[in-house]
């Protein structure tokens, strides 16, 4: 048997490597941003994965809202991302 | 007893969704993709639907369950609405 | 019996998300990888609801699965489409960079193994138990947000306001969709009122269930989206004054409570004894107003049209000319 | 009765989610952005039925919020691909 904390946060080191990996080699921006974002979603599932607890237990509120306001910053620098890569094209383009 | 029903009723509910995915990848075009998939999933979803609901025990609980699965046939008939609408404007061009 | 049921529940979702993240992060085609991508999402919302984290799993379901798949289509349509792919760097960094990756995730996965081992009993979330009942609300992740950790999360609203202050100072907005047709324009007309009494409700029962400021913003947000795919240029955003003040609401109404308090004699943002509850609806109802506008912003790209109509269409022309 | 329909609802949720992982093949495949974008349709459907067992089997009805949210935005993506900007032929 094993311990579901164990599993998941070994998911999340794997897809925080794989994200990291692929936003260094990545040629277009784009394909940058996106694996930022896997890479941080790793992250956010090790914390959550930290604060799990087993069936019984409430799980530690903590990591649940340090993660919450990660996703909503995780978007939005997203978008601010997009937006100053769209300026930048427009401005090869001129 | 009525649990075991309501199990049955998921189990036969599941087995749309297989039909769906199965349909999502032998069938050889997007249209008929379209067609097996929107078609499976949401009798599936409405399956799950009526078996949950038998065992939710409240009135509040299986009006929610409704409102979700009317949300999703709603959603799923404007998703594939738009989606077939664009494949077709792709080949006319 | 059971138990073996879960873990293998807990390993397909495991091993699921890791090949959609790697699939969409090695995808040369970056049409693929954000498709994937937004399976990733929604994948990750049902993963959050396994870990008994509610209140994620709700914004997930509304920002991970919508809002960003939206917002990464939105910008697809800026790719060339020369057919070429350009894809990834490869040869000697492309190893150096694998090798890096894989020093650095097996350094934390040992970091983790060991702190796994050696836990500590006692934890933070036992502490955060203890003080709920003085909290005043009893939603644990509500009372984290706003009362235990409110530093942070101030400053997090700070950071949402720069983001949106960045994308409104690159440039206007991006062109407005065509007027939606009869089918969608009905999924429209039922859904955007649908979605905001959703995002009320949210906000109210975040005090005690799973819900709140963010959840409720990103539903907002969800439903301005909603609008301007449906045609309406400015996303439903009121003028751009009015805009203006709805982003700053949130961070403005933190520290002016935060600044009221210390009168009383309190450390900033100490709430008064019984005034917590009413505090923190306060702040969550102006916090939840700027995360919206901050995302809906977000998603229309830049100042909306309504905003351009006045003199800084011309300076934008200008600036434009002037490149 | 929850650890009950822990036993019952457990199978059905595992045989659903491996529908799922079936239906993402089409994902991968493509060929056709459409083609993926059904796929994701399925597991947004799937999603929700997966996410009104969990509700059950793990006694939180909140989950049942959440897979309202899901079935509110499932068609936003599907819009988001397909409509057509003010530029767009």
């Amino acid at each position: 048997m094993l311990a579901t904390d164990l599993i998941y946060s070994i998911a999340g080191v794997a897809l925080f490597a794989l994200g990291l990996r692929a936003a260094l080699l990545h040629r277009t921006l784009l394909g940058r941003i996106l694996a930022i974002n896997i890479c941080g979603a790793g992250i956010f599932l090790v914390f959550v994965a930290l604060g799990y607890r087993g069936p019984d237990l409430v799980p530690d509120a903590v990591p649940h809202a340090l993660v919450l306001t990660g996703i909503v910053v995780a978007v939005s620098a997203t978008a601010l991302a997009l937006a100053l890569g769209r300026r930048l094209r427009e401005a090869g383009d001129e | 007893m009525i649990e075991f029903i309501a199990m049955l009723i998921i189990m036969i509910g599941i087995s749309f969704f297989a039909a769906g995915s199965i349909g999502l990848l032998r069938l050889p075009d997007l249209y008929t993709r379209l067609h097996a998939l929107t078609k499976a999933d949401n009798l599936g979803l409405g399956l799950i639907v009526v078996g949950l609901a038998m065992i939710s025990g409240s009135l509040l609980m299986t009006m929610k369950l409704l409102l979700i699965w009317i949300l999703v046939l709603a959603g799923s008939a404007a998703s594939a609405h738009l989606i077939a609408q664009q494949a077709l404007r792709r080949e006319q061009n | 019996m059971v138990v073996y049921l879960w873990n293998l529940l807990d390993l397909v979702l495991a091993g699921l998300v890791v090949a959609l993240g790697w699939a969409a992060v090695a995808s040369a085609d970056l049409k693929r990888g954000i498709v994937l991508f937004i399976a990733f999402g929604l994948l990750l919302a049902i993963i959050w609801a396994r870990l008994n984290a509610p209140d994620l799993a709700l914004a997930e379901a509304a920002i991970g699965a919508g809002l960003s798949g939206a917002l990464l289509l939105a910008a697809l349509r800026d790719e060339p489409h020369t057919g070429d792919v350009i894809g990834f760097t490869r040869g000697p960094v492309a190893w150096a960079t694998t090798v890096l990756s894989l020093v650095v995730a097996g350094t934390v996965a040992w970091a983790l193994l060991h702190a796994h081992a050696a836990a500590d009993p006692i934890r933070l979330a036992d502490k955060v138990t203890v003080h709920l009942e003085h909290s005043g609300v009893s939603n644990p992740v509500t009372a984290v947000l706003l009362n235990y950790r409110a530093y942070d999360t101030l400053l997090e609203l700070a950071v949402l306001l720069a983001a949106a202050l960045g994308i409104m100072a690159v440039g206007p907005a991006r062109p407005a969709y065509k007027p939606a047709g009869p089918l969608f324009g009905a999924l429209v007309y039922w859904l955007v009122p649908l979605l905001i009494v959703i995002g009320g409700y949210l906000l109210w029962v975040g005090a005690h269930a799973p819900g709140g400021a963010f959840q409720a913003g990103a539903l907002l947000a969800a439903a301005a989206v909603m609008l301007r795919l449906g045609g309406n240029p400015a996303a439903g955003l009121p003028g751009p004054v009015a805009q203006r003040w709805l982003l700053v609401c949130g961070v403005a109404v933190f520290i002016s409570v935060g600044l009221l308090v210390t009168v009383g004699g309190h450390a900033f943002l100490q709430y008064p004894h019984g005034w917590s509850g009413m505090l923190i609806l306060l702040i969550e109802i102006a916090a939840t107003l700027a995360i919206a506008t901050t995302l809906a912003l977000a998603y229309v790209g830049g100042t909306t049209p309504a905003s351009q109509g006045t003199l800084s269409e011309q300076q934008i022309k200008n600036h434009r000319a002037s490149d | 009765m929850i650890i009950n329909h822990q036993l019952l609802l457990l199978i059905p949720s595992l045989l659903l989610l491996l529908t799922m992982v079936l239906g993402l093949l089409r994902a991968l495949r493509g060929p056709s952005l459409q083609d993926r974008m059904l796929s994701v349709l399925l597991l947004g459907t799937g999603g929700v039925g997966l996410l009104l067992l969990l509700a059950f089997m793990l006694g939180q009805p909140a989950l049942v919020d959440v897979a309202l949210v899901l079935a509110l935005l499932a068609a936003m993506t599907a819009a988001a691909l397909t409509r057509r900007e003010a530029g767009d032929d």
